[in-house]
């Protein structure tokens, strides 16, 4: 029903789309997938009418379409999700959701049809929230269900999902995708953008995998296919998954990093980890389970009201990041990267250079070149893909927007590493050669603080595992790699009753 | 893990064509305008009712942009660049009339002045976190009381009497006065040279030194820069103390210039304080700054001003042209911009 | 007054969740400036022995509280958008002189005069707003030029001259009176009244709050940011016309100084009324409330002939005050919730 | 580098069609109006090469040396200048008469007790103060309270003012009282207006008379008393039309005159002597170029005095202030 040809886009220095192609079909899940910076999003945008393409054409139901803005492509019934969270903070969820469409009764917003609509889409995702609440008070999660209850409340025929499934629980998706389900019953098609091939393979029918803006596998079943021979599509070349070395940890020596008992202003109760040299320790939890506020807290952004923290073995009170990296040489590599992590309007050099700059400065000043070598250093190290240097950190793709947050802490030569959530939305290949990258760090010596989400990475890459819940510990466990087995102990650790307060 | 390949789809950046450097635009731009107020009024080459002036006017509001460009870096206005100058004035007025303080005594306490407001302001800013519009615009209002009180405390009228020796020199001389010899400097007011060090300071702040990188990156993306280790409210202060400081240093040249420390100083640097860095190039969002595109605004909308002047347009008539110009000149650049984007050429 | 003061404060606690509504409307910044303000008006009354409250001073009171709310609104409106608008005040001045001279010199009607200004004021934001989109600039420069053309323009209308006696009918309904409460001021709430319900109840309005709170999500939602950029600053023509129709009624008599104070005092009134300057959040009782507090020290300024120099000193550090116990309010609620 | 002594910028002397005058205000106001046809009048009588009248310098010290330099850029060689900044106006004329100008101070005189013009050629600011005040303290009986309203409290001419009225005001030996003196009203209408008002809501009852010495509190206190109906008399500034108007109707009470018109001729005339060769007596001398009175008793014919006035200010020009070698 919807037939997209050789479209291409180019950005300034970049050339996202280069002749791709989809084609959907009526009733079916189309997985759209690539590795980062592959144009996936950018053709998700051009076919909702974000962006116009350079050349190439779109066909709706055998008639040639040009959609002018989002709202035409809306009009022709094509509803999308996007990656970037796209909603209104100060507005109600209510009024979020029905804004492209603001019921109206002489150019006056009818509210209580505004609130029954909300309503009702939220019903959809059993979602039990007040229309009425802004969404500013929204948790991450909860503004990404929002904003799929955004997409439903129109009745499109073709549903774009990009990355919908990024911050939700496995719970969560699992609704999210009976909904998918249903639609498709009933005639609609979907594209379900995603890196969690997992999920891919569970809800999917057909596959597209585009490949530097081209397609490389058109309209295919995905019965077809196994998830090595996808990967290799992804990637072109033979993919074979890294067998990381095995590391041994001295666990007699002073551990590098240690929280004796510490309890934070945020409502962190009694948390005590530690963290060896050569050690990655894993901190699993749900998503608001208060570990990216416990690292903060670390790292004097937020108040610690009680308990210790030692970095070798020193008691220390640590106010700032400056501090943290100067004196302890602590680094972290923050969740959210587009708003914590980088600098989107700087080019890569500086967004490396800015931990470095101190110890490069001459008299103050720093001296071109020798920033410059440090920068190319860890691009290389790193991989990091860009037309040059002095390319600006925003227009670059997601995995490597992730590299250039870590390289600034490499070359800063940090102990001990906070790394949040290091592959959220990063394709399999990238993702690899992060674990790879992280193990082989730790191989070196350095402490790590593994915060993550996903457990098969957290099972891969953890010495040990320490399970969070409701800002406290839930319990510890040692890794010894199977997964089965260790995920099991892992859930059980976080419905395990919660310990009175 | 040896990946050295760079997709053959991303081009390398197109060499930038002449045309697309914003700064060669403006030089262009400036040339054009000279060139055509020569031709309507010859009079404009003349260098001592003409040039000479202007090259003071350039100086002193070159660096009036500068102080604003100091927290334009950051995406901060500073509303009260007028009142500072005006206050560091006072300080300067007030040492030599009451300590009898040399020239240089009394440049470093007005100076000292001005940075320690700005500091006030940026502190403020950066402990409770208001935007910095609303905090120096308050402060804009209570400095023009402060001013006021202050020059009808401790003179009999508005200004000081007197000025420190070798002030007056500032507005009458230019290096043509000074010989060696049969040797004679350039036709170039005294002023300028300040300036100069002025501009050259703080590009070498912005481009090479650390803590002016810091203040970009500070501007760029606060919360990025906190969690990379920058202390972003040291910064904060810093950079609004800069500003302070150099609308001291604008308050000092206009009074040498005008030839007294009056209470007026520094009334009509608000507007001209914007006009310079954003004709310059510099962003209102803070991250990128150009110090010399500020200078270069600041010769432009001078010599539009005086080209206007010697063509004897009437007031309504005046300030109508002027604003047409500042639009054409803001739309050619922007349409430049445009071009440059479409060619895919980062300008 | 009262009839606004209740139907906006309740829209702006509606939302609020049933069990916490009190404490929610307490912690509102309108509240504050509503406690502010009558504490402040009280005070005056007693320290004055009740002069405050004789006719001839309320109705100066609120006769001279019109301009500055309309003209606070004017400059709000914008600000919705995240953008400013700094030709507010010289437009006031010029759409003034333009009416007074259609008065005067080209014969035009009163009513007639009256339209022709709010019209002028609206087209020339229209300009405004499309210099904005077209060329891309941001506002603030695009504005700073225009404000020097209309200043050209509103010295052009008659040179340094004042225009006076144009229109008896007009000058008449600028001191009538009904219940007590100037016939301007009454004006000037109707119309911060609609203000409020365009930016609460209409489709536009909230359009114009979703592009000023988030572009790139509005934009994703079908709504024109160029759409809302352009209807913003027409709108803040437009008031100031308004507010220029207001000074030909009150005053009598118009020149092209008309308008030159009203800069600062147009970003005043919403930064102290709680207005975002980032866009997305507007608040139409906290401007004219703000209004009000800054009136209510100028008025204490005439009762105590204090020195206008420490008035702007005070106001100065007011404004710093009512900041900075804001930023203090946010950590506290933060901080308890 | 040292310095090279630069030898003072003898004037040469010029024939009367070399001349060309500037007359320079200090941004646009009423006051300046007059300006532009005595300047005009003075090319006829005297035969000079040219005049022009220019009000962009804008109330901006720094604009005004623009506009300065520019004029003399265009030719121009003389210069009648209201400066803008009394207290550093000095330096401007300072730099005109480096280049060999003539210069003269109109309306406004450099603050300290130095001028550095040829000439100054200035209503005194303190006598017409002083003289308005007077005519207040007549208009109310000679006793009550008296409001002064007036401009830019940063100005040395407003303390000028200040003081010209307290002094009519001492005279009185406390019959009079001098309730208030508000200042920073004139910058416009508006805010004199918003002034009036809440002066006479606060006050209107106990005050009799309110002298003003700046242009828009006079305009804003004629409406507002007017409007508020109160048995308050009104000392204007200036004969702008309406305030004449105002005089016939009988709103203000008296208005205080300068003579515009008397230092625009005049001045012209003596920059042009002066070019032609002739030398101050005294350089920097400071010459009243009168205040006058007005009531509904002379308001048809106190332009008579004051064309009077500027005959004999021209003749004491030619009698006592100017030397000239003929
Ligand atoms: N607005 C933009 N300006 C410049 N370059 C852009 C822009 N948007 C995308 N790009 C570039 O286009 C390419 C494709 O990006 P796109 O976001 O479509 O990738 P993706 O497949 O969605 O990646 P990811 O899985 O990381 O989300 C990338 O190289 C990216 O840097
Ligand atoms: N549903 C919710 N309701 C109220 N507050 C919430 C909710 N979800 C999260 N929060 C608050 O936001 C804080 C931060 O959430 P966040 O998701 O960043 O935590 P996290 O454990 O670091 O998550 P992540 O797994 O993404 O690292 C939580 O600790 C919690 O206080
Ligand atoms: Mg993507
Ligand atoms: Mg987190």
């Amino acid at each position: 029903m919807l037939l997209a040809e050789g479209l291409t886009k180019s950005f300034p220095g970049v050339r996202a789309l280069d002749g791709a192609t989809l084609r959907l079909a009526a009733g079916s899940v189309h997985a759209l997938l690539g590795e980062n910076g592959a144009g996936k999003s950018t053709l998700v945008k051009i076919l909702t009418g974000v962006y116009r393409p350079d050349a190439g054409r779109v066909v709706l139901d055998g008639r040639d379409v040009h959609f002018g803005g989002p709202l035409e492509a809306l009009h022709a019934g094509i509803g999308v999700v996007h990656q970037e969270r796209n909603l209104v903070p100060e507005f109600s969820i209510a009024e979020n959701i029905a804004l492209q469409h603001l019921p109206n009764r002489l150019g006056m917003v009818d509210r209580n049809r505004m609130r029954a609509e909300a309503r009702r889409c939220l019903g959809l995702l059993d979602l039990d929230l007040d229309p009425d609440t802004r969404v500013a008070e929204l948790s991450v999660a909860q503004a990404q269900l929002v904003e799929i209850a955004k997409a439903l409340s129109v009745d499109t025929r073709v549903l774009l999902l990009d990355e919908p499934t990024a911050s939700l629980t496995g719970d969560e998706a699992d609704r999210l995708y009976a909904i998918v389900r249903k639609l498709t019953a009933t005639g609609h098609a979907v594209v379900l953008v995603s890196h969690k091939l997992e999920e891919v393979f569970a809800v999917a029918d057909t596959v597209t995998v585009l490949r530097d803006g081209r397609s490389v596998a058109e309209a295919q079943p995905l019965a077809g296919y196994t998830r090595d021979e996808i990967v290799d599509l992804m990637v072109g070349r033979a993919y074979a998954s890294v067998e990381l070395t095995a590391r041994t940890v001295d666990r007699t020596a002073t551990p590098a990093l240690e929280l004796a008992g510490l309890s934070t202003r945020h409502g962190h109760r009694d948390v005590s980890l530690t963290v060896a040299r050569g050690e990655i320790l894993g901190l699993y939890g749900l998503v608001g389970a208060g570990r990216t506020e416990l690292a903060k807290a670390l790292l004097g952004l937020d108040e610690i009201t009680g308990g210790e923290v030692r970095v070798h073995g020193a008691p220390v009170r640590i106010r700032d990041v400056g501090q943290a990296l100067r004196r302890h040489r602590i680094g972290y590599v923050p969740e959210d990267r587009k708003g914590e992590g980088l600098f989107l309007e700087q080019p890569i050099t500086r967004n490396v250079g800015v931990t470095v700059w101190r110890r490069l400065a001459r008299f103050g000043l720093i001296p071109d070149r020798a920033e410059r070598d440090v920068v190319a250093e860890y691009t290389r190290l790193l991989g990091i893909r860009a037309a040059s240097p002095a390319q600006l950190a925003g227009q670059l793709s997601g995995g490597n927007q992730q590299k250039v947050s870590l390289a600034k802490w490499l070359a800063a030569s940090c102990d001990i590493l906070i790394v949040d959530e290091p592959t959220v939305g990063i394709d399999v290949r990238t993702k690899a050669a992060f674990h790879e990258l992280i193990a082989r760090l730790a191989g070196q010596g350095m402490a790590i603080l593994l915060i993550s989400s996903d457990l098969p990475e957290i099972v891969t890459l953890a010495d040990r595992i320490a399970v969070m819940g409701d800002a406290a510990v839930r319990g510890e466990l040692a890794n010894d790699r199977d997964y089965d087995a260790v995920s099991q102990r892992v859930i059980r650790l976080i419905h395990a009753a919660p310990v009175p307060a | 893990m040896k990946q050295e390949e760079t997709t053959p789809e991303q081009r390398p950046p197109a060499r930038l064509p002449l045309w697309a450097n914003p700064r060669i635009g403006l030089v262009v731009l400036l040339i054009a305008l000279i060139a055509l107020f020569t031709t309507l009024r010859p009079a404009f080459l003349n260098t001592q009712l003409t040039l000479v002036p202007m090259q003071a006017d350039i100086s002193v509001y070159a660096v009036v942009g500068l102080s604003q460009l100091a927290v334009l870096s950051l995406g901060h206005m500073n509303m009260a660049v007028g009142r500072m100058a005006a206050m560091s004035a006072f300080a300067s007025g007030l040492l030599h009339d009451r300590l009898d303080a040399p020239l240089l005594v009394a440049l470093a306490g007005g100076l000292a002045v001005g940075a320690l407001l700005g500091a006030l302001a940026g502190l403020v800013i950066s402990r409770t976190g208001v935007n910095s519009f609303v905090v120096t615009l308050a402060l804009d209002f209570a400095l023009i009381g402060l001013v006021s009180l202050l020059y009808a405390t401790f003179t009999d009228g508005v200004a000081f009497n007197g000025l420190p020796a070798g002030m007056s020199a500032l507005r009458t001389d230019t290096f043509a006065d000074y010989c060696a010899g049969d040797v004679c400097g350039p036709e170039i007011p005294l002023l300028a040279p300040i300036a100069l060090i002025a501009v050259l300071g703080v590009g070498l702040l912005f481009r090479w030194s650390r803590v002016g990188r810091e203040v970009l990156m500070t501007g760029a993306n606060a919360k990025a820069a906190e969690l990379s280790g920058i202390p972003v409210r040291w910064r904060v202060v810093q950079a609004h103390a800069l500003s302070g400081l150099l609308a001291g240093l604008a308050g000092f040249l206009l009074s040498a210039n005008n030839g007294s420390f009056s209470a007026g100083v520094g009334d009509g640097f608000l507007l001209p304080s914007f006009l310079a860095p954003v004709l310059g190039g510099t962003l209102l969002v803070g991250g990128a700054v150009s110090v010399l595109g500020t200078v270069l605004g600041t010769a432009i909308t001078q010599v539009i001003y005086k080209g206007l002047n010697l063509l004897q347009f009437q007031v309504d008539e005046l300030k109508l042209y002027i604003g047409l110009v500042l639009l054409a000149a803001l739309s050619l650049d922007r349409l430049r911009h445009v071009l440059a984007e479409r060619r895919g050429v980062p300008a | 007054m009262t009839s606004t003061v209740e139907k906006t404060t309740r829209a702006a606690t509606a939302p609020a969740a049933p069990p916490s509504r009190l404490r929610r409307t307490v912690r509102t910044s309108e509240f504050t400036l509503a406690t502010l303000a009558v504490i402040g008006f009280v005070a005056l009354t007693l320290t004055t022995d009740g002069n405050m409250l004789s006719a001839g001073t309320l109705a100066a009171f609120f006769r001279f509280l019109a301009v500055p709310m309309i003209i606070g609104l004017a400059q709000m409106v914008v600000l919705a958008i995240g953008q400013m608008n700094l030709s507010v005040g010289v437009l006031t001045g010029f759409c003034a002189m333009v009416a007074a001279w259609a008065m005067l010199e080209a014969g035009l009607p009163a009513p007639l005069a009256v339209l022709a200004a709010l019209l002028l004021g609206a087209a020339v934001g229209l300009g405004n707003g499309l210099l904005v989109v077209f060329t891309r600039i941001n506002a603030f420069i695009v504005t700073l030029a225009t404000m020097t053309i209309i200043d050209g323009l509103r010295y052009g209308v008659n040179g340094p001259g004042t225009y006076q006696d144009y229109s008896a009918g007009l000058e008449e309904l600028g001191q009538a009176s009904l219940l007590g409460l100037p016939v301007v001021f009454l004006i000037a709430c109707a119309v911060a009244a609609m203000v409020w319900f365009f930016f609460a109840r209409t489709v536009p309005g909230r359009h114009l709050l979703a592009s000023g709170g988030s572009p790139f999500a509005a934009r994703l939602s079908g709504v024109s940011n160029d759409r809302s950029i352009v209807l913003a600053h027409a709108l803040s023509g437009l008031l100031a016309g308004v507010a220029a129709v207001l000074t030909l009624a009150q005053s009598g008599s118009v020149n092209a100084t008309i308008g030159d104070d009203l800069l600062l005092p147009s970003f005043a009134a919403p930064i102290i009324g709680g207005v975002a300057l980032a866009g997305g959040v507007v608040s139409v009782l906290g401007t004219s409330l703000a209004a009000f507090i800054v009136r209510l020290v100028d008025v204490a300024q005439a009762q105590f002939a204090i020195n206008r120099r420490w008035v702007d000193l005070i106001v100065g550090a007011v404004v710093l005050g009512v900041v900075l116990s804001g930023a203090i309010r946010a950590k506290l609620s933060r901080r308890s919730s | 580098t040292k310095k090279e002594e630069t030898p003072d910028g003898g004037a040469t002397a010029l024939t009367a069609a070399q001349v060309k005058v500037a007359l320079v205000p200090g941004g646009a106001h009423p006051y300046f109006q007059p300006w532009k046809d005595a300047g005009g009048k003075a090319k006829t009588d005297f035969a000079f090469g040219d005049v022009t009248f220019n009000e962009t310098a804008g109330w901006d010290q720094t604009k005004q040396n623009d506009v300065l330099t520019s004029l003399a850029a265009q030719g121009y060689n003389a210069f009648g200048i209201f400066g803008v900044a009394p207290e550093s106006i000095n330096s401007t004329f300072e730099n005109l008469k480096k280049q060999g100008f003539h210069v003269g101070s109109l309306a406004s005189c450099p603050a300290g007790d130095k001028n550095l013009a040829d000439f100054c050629l200035s209503t005194d600011v303190q006598e017409a103060a002083y003289k308005a005040a007077r005519a207040a303290v007549d208009a109310m009986g000679g006793a009550g309270n008296l409001v002064h309203l007036t401009g830019n409290k940063v100005d040395s001419n407003t303390q000028r003012r200040i003081a010209g009225v307290q002094k009519a005001v001492d005279e009185t030996g406390g019959k009079v009282k001098l309730l208030d003196t508000i200042t920073d009203i004139d910058k416009d209408l508006q805010t004199a207006q918003k002034a009036v008002a809440d002066l006479l809501a606060a006050k209107g009852s106990q005050v009799n008379a309110i002298v003003t010495t700046a242009y828009n509190p006079a305009v804003a206190a004629a409406g507002g008393v007017k409007q508020a109906k109160l048995p308050i008399k009104v000392i204007a500034i200036d004969d702008d039309p309406t305030i004449i108007a105002g005089i016939k109707a009988g709103e203000v009470a008296a208005t205080v005159l300068q003579n515009p018109v008397g230092q625009a001729y005049v001045g012209s005339y003596a920059l042009v002597k002066l070019s032609e060769g002739c030398t101050m007596a005294t350089p920097g001398v400071i010459i009243d170029s009168g205040s006058f009175v007005v009531t509904t008793a002379n308001v048809a014919t106190y332009d008579n005095d004051r064309a009077a006035k500027t005959d004999s200010l021209k003749s004491d020009f030619d009698s006592k202030y100017l030397t000239c070698a003929k």
